[in-house]
């Protein structure tokens, strides 16, 4: 598969750590592993590490916004981190940085969930 | 070099088909010797339009054609991705971004919007019932600095 | 899935895109979870086949077209390679081990040889003046090794 | 280009280190360098290094011949080091590692020069 995908209970927030290629054809996994442990697991928020990300297109857009409402819903906070500048980029030009918060590791990603 | 190069690439409209398409065109166009920023762009705008053909053009139908054909000429290249599927009623509702037909699959509506930013030029040709063809024309910058 | 995935891609026949097809059906191939071994395999053969049609098929006129067709069903890849030029007259003396038509382009002769070694099955139909076809056969063990 | 050349001229040898991918497109650059170097250049033997090579296929096997032809030419010997597996499966197939001296680093290249 082109696309691993690392999932850590932590204490305050359900870590998901990505490597490989995000597209349309590896969005169903995340997106149902993710879905399925938010629905059971006791998670509150969600930090989610592009780091190993080595490629993204839109439809990660979609599966990471879908997580964001999800996790929102339930009174929860998403949180990005290790983001790429080609990332980024796609979160500039699709207004998603407006709304995700952006953290550069995952160090600063939980400080951020903490001091609020 | 004498005249364009170019090459022609169809496959079967199946997801997993996706990576393939995208690393095949960057290998094509990584003969003008692109900056690692204008292959990502490459393989992303790629990745985009070939997406929406299996997803929109043939809705997950997995027996459907994608062809994608590009050419390169001096310092720019050509390509185009193209389905023979559904096709697009309202282009211009098609093009706004953040517009998909398809919410309930998570579709972000930023296909089109990402293929013009990335993309020096973008023509759609569409009509329902009859598929949909994007020509896409980029203008690879590393090749040009070296002209200078 | 259901049936088999294909690709089809077509080519100037340029030497720079003897690269670009071999990472091209490399990238098909891997969809089969190959081992690295077995995509050098891949690759090497392709670029053989290739880098045959370009010199002897077309005697390096960059006019020409090559055609590569890939398909994978179950563990099995199958890949053809094509030209339309000078066709072989002798195909038994063409795949003798060391046999070159083109010595003084410092050709080894081993293509043929490297093709049937690197795959499990190689067949060659080729006319004078019709063009030349290869087609190969290859069962990827990784899959298969996962699958008992 | 998706083949880098160094050329380094030695005491007891020329040493050429390849990087990338050696087939039929970039064979005639590693042909036409190498071949200036030991005609012009007082260059009595040839060390290869393939250490970095990436890919090669049989137009490397034919250069790789050429150029041992035109050392042996001049009573100078070719040595061939730092050869992968795959490599040497061409080698091997093709039985020049019968005619040509492979060894396993530029060190061991260099010695096995000397020792003769
Ligand atoms: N190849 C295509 N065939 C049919 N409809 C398409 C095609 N490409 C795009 N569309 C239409 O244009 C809309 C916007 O496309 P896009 O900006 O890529 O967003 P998304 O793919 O996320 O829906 C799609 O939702 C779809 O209705
Ligand atoms: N596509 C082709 N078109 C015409 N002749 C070919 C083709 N492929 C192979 N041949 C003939 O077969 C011979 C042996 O091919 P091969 O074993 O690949 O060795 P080499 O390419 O080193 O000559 C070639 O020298 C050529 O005469």
């Amino acid at each position: 598969m082109s696309l691993q995908m690392e999932l850590e209970h932590g204490r305050k927030a359900l870590i998901v750590r990505l490597k490989g290629e995000l597209d349309h054809h590896t969005a169903d996994v995340v997106k149902s592993r993710m879905e399925d442990a938010i629905v059971s697991g006791d998670v509150r928020n969600v930090i989610l590490s592009l780091r190993d990300l080595s490629f993204m297109d839109s439809s990660g857009l979609g599966v990471i916004l879908g997580r964001y409402k999800q996790i929102t819903a339930k009174g929860g906070k998403m949180v990005v981190c290790d983001v790429s500048p080609a990332v980024y980029r796609l979160f500039e030009l699709s207004g998603l940085f407006k709304i995700v918060s952006v953290q550069e590791n995952e160090k600063s990603a939980i400080s951020s969930l903490e001091a609020v | 070099m004498s005249g364009a190069n170019f090459m022609k690439l169809s496959f079967a409209s199946r997801s997993e088909n996706e990576s393939f398409a995208r690393v095949a065109v960057a290998a094509f166009v990584s003969q003008l010797d692109p900056t690692l920023n204008e292959l990502t762009d490459i393989k992303t705008v790629v990745s985009e339009a070939v997406t929406n053909c299996i997803i929109h053009g043939y809705d997950n139908d997995p027996n459907g054609i994608v062809t994608i054909a590009a050419e390169i000429e001096g310092d720019t290249v050509r390509i185009t991705v193209e389905d023979e599927g559904a096709g697009i009623a309202d282009l211009e509702q098609a093009r706004q971004p953040l517009y998909t037909s398809k919410p309930e699959l998570e579709r972000s509506g930023m296909g089109f919007t990402i293929m013009e930013n990335f993309m020096d030029e973008v023509d759609v040709t569409s009509a329902p019932g009859a598929g949909t063809k994007i020509r896409m024309v980029k203008r690879i910058e590393s090749k040009k600095a070296l002209y200078n």
